[in-house]
């Protein structure tokens, strides 16, 4: 029941970020994404407070948050689409908590959400989430980092369900200008530890093809988040996100 | 006060909530704290600075007038005279010399009222550290005076544009930048929040105030404990380290919230900067923002451990408005000499009400941890006052 | 130091050179302060309210870091741990005390920096006296949060508008005043000036400081006293304080005077404010102003009892230019984690320069009376540094 | 050698006071002062920190030295004066202290000068000057106040030569609307207390003839400061001043 994200063909996975609500046209994008052969799609529900993100997420939330977003709305919205690329919802556990946790994955549940990529709920915090999500058949991400050590890693890889989400550098979300050395050394460690059929993808300063083409190397595909963002937040048309997307798996 | 589990937990409250790039240090944090904390050599080096430059042991100060007018026996612990102004010191003396034994260059801290960043800043320039310090953007303006003095010291101070531009956007900020530097860098939290261990570690390193509280207090009464011991509560510091030290005596103990900021009063259970506690949400889960005239209890959160005193009864959380606080700023001024730092002044402001509403009964002891000096607050307060904005 | 003789001088300084109206007021004050300074309950409230209100004793510091860089032992007598942040709380407490047992209702005070206002209405809020505090113009912009803070302790301060606006011009209009209120007002002076028998009064009250440090300084150096004994000198409260402590041993003592304002190294004898002594003042005998950057030190003349230390040649007395004050300053604070008031850096500037030069020899001990802390100043010396007048 | 001011008629003695060099034509001021029947002239020498001095007589002491007045410049202004109305000089002790007390005696002897006023200098204190002025025949008088205990005052009044000057109230120099309570009962104290041949003065406070009639009724005389340097100040003509001087001895 817990699937994993499996490639489609033998380019890299490829899932891209959007902020739910961060603009009135959201689900046309995600529509989009899904056109331009987005192997999945992470959702951000905004938070108040996100510790793990730079100033472009950030912006995103806030600007989701006054359209109005509440988790509510967003996975209604989420409900309402007709794609069949899979749906990685990404949120701070207080809104999970909030809402209380079996609601809260009824509502994943319901709204056709694949999975669940909960950033400050570290392996040691995620058994009264992981309880509900694997009895609902959600898929609950986790993440590696560049600080993780091996034999970590190999326990937070083998409790991951979807994919593993690894982080290509110590640091927030945000665009960088070239891939640091610790996101193909991480990815590589990533690789090495996790279940053969548990893709690694690479997520954090993960802003160009180029980038992409060279994590791919040891991983098997990329989240790419702020520089799609900057994109929808500075008023790119869809078929201009959809044509970036498309470049990464070109 | 004990420690928590194994999984950083007062009865439910606490955790790591934290993501995965904090996880090894705040694992390390823990190891070596553990083993610090119980080496005499370690602990009588911190003494020995809390003593030598910080001014240690604070008096306890018997407040002649206001007992007079109000009908109990009030007395003040007073870390208005540590070392920079508040019991802050106590707890960035011990994180930073922690810091330097785990071989850290570089000290980051958020700060609300200022008093922790110049803390910070100051033991940074003692122990030979970098510091830099996340304020919100709205604290750095009406803190001047504490922006200045951590200059002086030293450090590079942050101002804070996202959010609310106060403290929780501080800690965001501050969370933020450690996760980019955590190698070298150890992040001297300010107060008994964030995950675990924080709000152990800062308690244990704020257990001195309760403890010389407890025994200055005993001696003066002639061998009993006050039936009050009252503190403001922030994030919870001071009041962590002031009721360690009465926990299991039968002195009723008392935190006192900002009206605009009481977590524990008006919050529910949530997850936010790292730990479960009570906190100030909106209906989905929004943090919301704090308002209070001081600085240092403008937070939506709370420690951990205080949402657990709370469900188990052994700490009652009251709270104060603005104006009862500005009116027992002006009369402890005024009648004792002493300027309150506008957080300690709740404490107080809850006393005056209780005593003249017969709460506290006449003829009560009441120990409030006067938790700062008010020095960084009476331009603001001047200003209000000159507004017309409070008589 | 020993008592003045019986015209109230120390050799041929000091006396009374004050209108007739208030010689029956000195007269009585010498007698009383004769009466209870010897009287072991007077002295016994006195210890007791410095100890639990003041937060005596403070402690003795060894800066590690300025030591390491001077090659000399630096030691500092931390007197802006005590409450209100210098040690004219010492003084204060004294007088305070006093004059209520002499039956006044009312304190008048002078102040410079601010600092003796400060701790004049603190000492009148505690034992429920009224204040009224004479600062110059000039001084009440430039220490805008000592002015606030005693508005807030419930004092009056007048600023006072003739000559040049600064201390001196404040002791002429204190003078003026008490001459209006002498029956049931204590003119509660500043420091180890003024006619007889302040400067013997204050002096007494500021010995708590020089054999605190005398017997502090003597266990942390093994039996030994220091090589070095220095303090900054305004009026010369705290020198003479802490001179008190070390004129017995063979430390070598040192008093600072601002270099816009040194009367014992520029001055010469005259007689103002009631004393004779060392003075700033033109060929023909008008008093010149002061000038420095620290308000605390902007005085034209020097307690009567320094002239006479000088003459004998027990102290020596050196002077500190304010770009050499600020920098010691800056060095202080950021390599100690300590601000000091610019007063107390003038000592520190002399060290330094002092121990550059090798006039200190290398290994030397040295201990400096920190006065005050700096946070009155940190606005100041900010805006300094943000126009470029200073690096 | 050493005069006390003497009465010439039945009327009580009027001594106005004139800051020396406070407006150009001062030494015509004091002519005529002493053509409108002054029994004797207060000069003041003023001084930067003139501590018993209110605002009036600040202000004319700062516009003095302002003037470029100095001890020499007043003293040698005196000199050349030819009047037989007896000249006292009322300064502080550190301008006196400042030039050295016998070369300031024997300039003030060589200025014509009859007598010294030295508010600053209380009994316990004159010794040193007085050895000089009375060697030199310099009449020097002495104060006493409201405060002033009876045994003490007749100690002060023994030693004060020309008059004593008693202050009517405690207080600083200044006008007042009316006469305090203190000012008759001092004046009535130090009269029973002065030897029979030393006249008493009262100042500080006198400003209108009629506060002078009233108390003139327990003393011999009074001492005008303020009210006058106040005319002078704003600017009075020189017979006006005259003619309120006068007032006093109608
Ligand atoms: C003087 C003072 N008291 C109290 C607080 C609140 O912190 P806590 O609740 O951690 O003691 C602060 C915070 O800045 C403070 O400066
Ligand atoms: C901190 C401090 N130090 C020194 C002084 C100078 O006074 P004194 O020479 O009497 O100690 C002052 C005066 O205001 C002061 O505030």
């Amino acid at each position: 029941m817990l699937e994993n994200l499996t490639k489609k063909d033998l380019k890299p996975l490829v899932v891209p970020y959007i902020t739910g609500q961060m603009r009135d046209d959201w689900l046309d994008i995600i529509y989009q994404m899904a056109n331009a052969k987005a192997d999945a799609i992470e959702v951000g529900l905004p938070f108040s407070d996100p510790m793990i993100d730079g100033p472009t997420i950030q912006e995103s939330s806030k600007k989701a948050i006054e359209n109005g977003a509440t988790t509510d709305s967003i996975l209604d919205g989420l409900a309402s689409l007709d794609i069949d690329c899979p749906i990685y919802i990404m949120t701070y556990y207080n809104l999970i908590v909030r809402v209380g946790i079996d609601r809260f994955v009824e509502r994943v549940v319901s709204s056709k959400v694949k999975g669940l990529i909960v950033p400050d709920l570290p392996l040691e915090e995620i058994d009264e989430l992981n309880t509900a999500t694997r009895s609902a058949g959600v898929s609950q991400v986790l993440l590696v980092a560049p600080s993780t050590p091996d034999l970590r890693m190999a326990s937070i890889a083998k409790r991951s369900a979807g994919f593993l989400y690894t982080m290509g550098l110590m640091g927030v979300t945000g665009e960088r200008s070239s891939l640091p050395q610790s996101a193909l050394e991480t990815a590589r460690r990533a690789k090495k530890v996790a279940p053969g059929d548990l893709p690694v993808l690479v997520g954090i300063g993960v802003s160009l093809p180029e980038q992409a083409r060279e994590i791919t190397k040891y991983c098997d595909g990329v989240v790419v988040g702020s520089a799609i963002v900057r994109r929808i937040l500075n008023g790119s048309k869809i078929d201009e996100i959809g044509e970036f997307i498309q470049s990464f798996k070109s | 006060m004990d420690e928590p589990d194994s999984t950083g937990r007062f009865g439910t409250f606490g955790g790591r909530f934290v993501p995965e790039p904090l996880m090894q240090a705040l694992m390390d944090l823990e190891v070596n704290f553990r083993k610090f904390w119980s080496d005499p050599e370690f602990k009588g080096e911190y003494y020995d600075i809390l003593k030598n430059f910080g001014g240690r042991p604070t008096p306890v100060t018997f407040l002649k007038n206001m007992s007079n007018d109000l009908g109990v026996n009030l007395y003040l612990k007073r870390e208005d005279l540590a070392h920079t102004g508040s019991h802050k010191i106590n707890n960035v003396i011990g994180q930073a010399l922690l810091a330097k034994r785990m071989g850290k260059s570089n000290l980051i801290a958020e700060t609300g009222a200022g008093q922790h960043g110049v803390a910070t800043a100051t033991a940074a320039a003692l122990l030979g550290l970098k510091a830099t310090v996340y304020m919100g953007a709205v604290d750095v303006k009406r803190q001047g005076l504490n922006v200045f003095r951590m200059e002086l010291l030293g450090a590079k101070v942050v101002p804070v544009e996202s959010g609310s531009k106060t403290l929780k956007d501080a800690v965001n900020e501050a969370m933020r930048a450690w996760v980019k530097e955590v190698d070298d860098t150890h992040y001297c939290l300010g107060s008994v929040m964030g995950p675990h261990p924080y709000p152990w570690i800062v308690r244990e390193f704020q257990r001195i105030l309760g403890s010389e509280a407890r025994s200055q207090i005993y001696e003066i009464l002639g061998g009993k404990y006050p039936n009050y011991v009252v503190a403001c509560v922030g994030g919870g510091s001071n009041a962590a380290g002031t009721f360690s030290g009465f926990v299991d005596t039968d002195a009723e103990l008392v935190g006192v919230e900002a009206s605009g900021g009481a977590a524990l009063t008006y919050g529910t259970v949530g997850v936010v900067h790292g730990m479960k506690s009570y906190i100030l949400q909106d209906e989905v889960g929004q943090i919301l923002e704090a308002s209070s005239i001081s600085a240092g209890l403008d937070y939506p959160g709370v420690g951990p451990e205080h949402s657990f005193l709370k469900e188990n009864k052994r700490v009652r959380y009251e709270t104060a408005t603005d104006s009862e606080v500005l009116s027992a700023f002006k009369i402890l001024s005024s009648s004792e000499g002493i300027i309150p730092a506008l957080e300690s002044a709740h404490g107080l402001a809850w006393i005056i009400k209780a005593s003249r509403t017969g709460e506290i009964s006449q003829g009560s002891n009441v120990l409030l941890t006067l938790s700062g000096r008010g020095d960084k607050d009476v331009a603001e307060v001047k200003e209000m006052v000159d507004r017309g904005t409070v008589i």
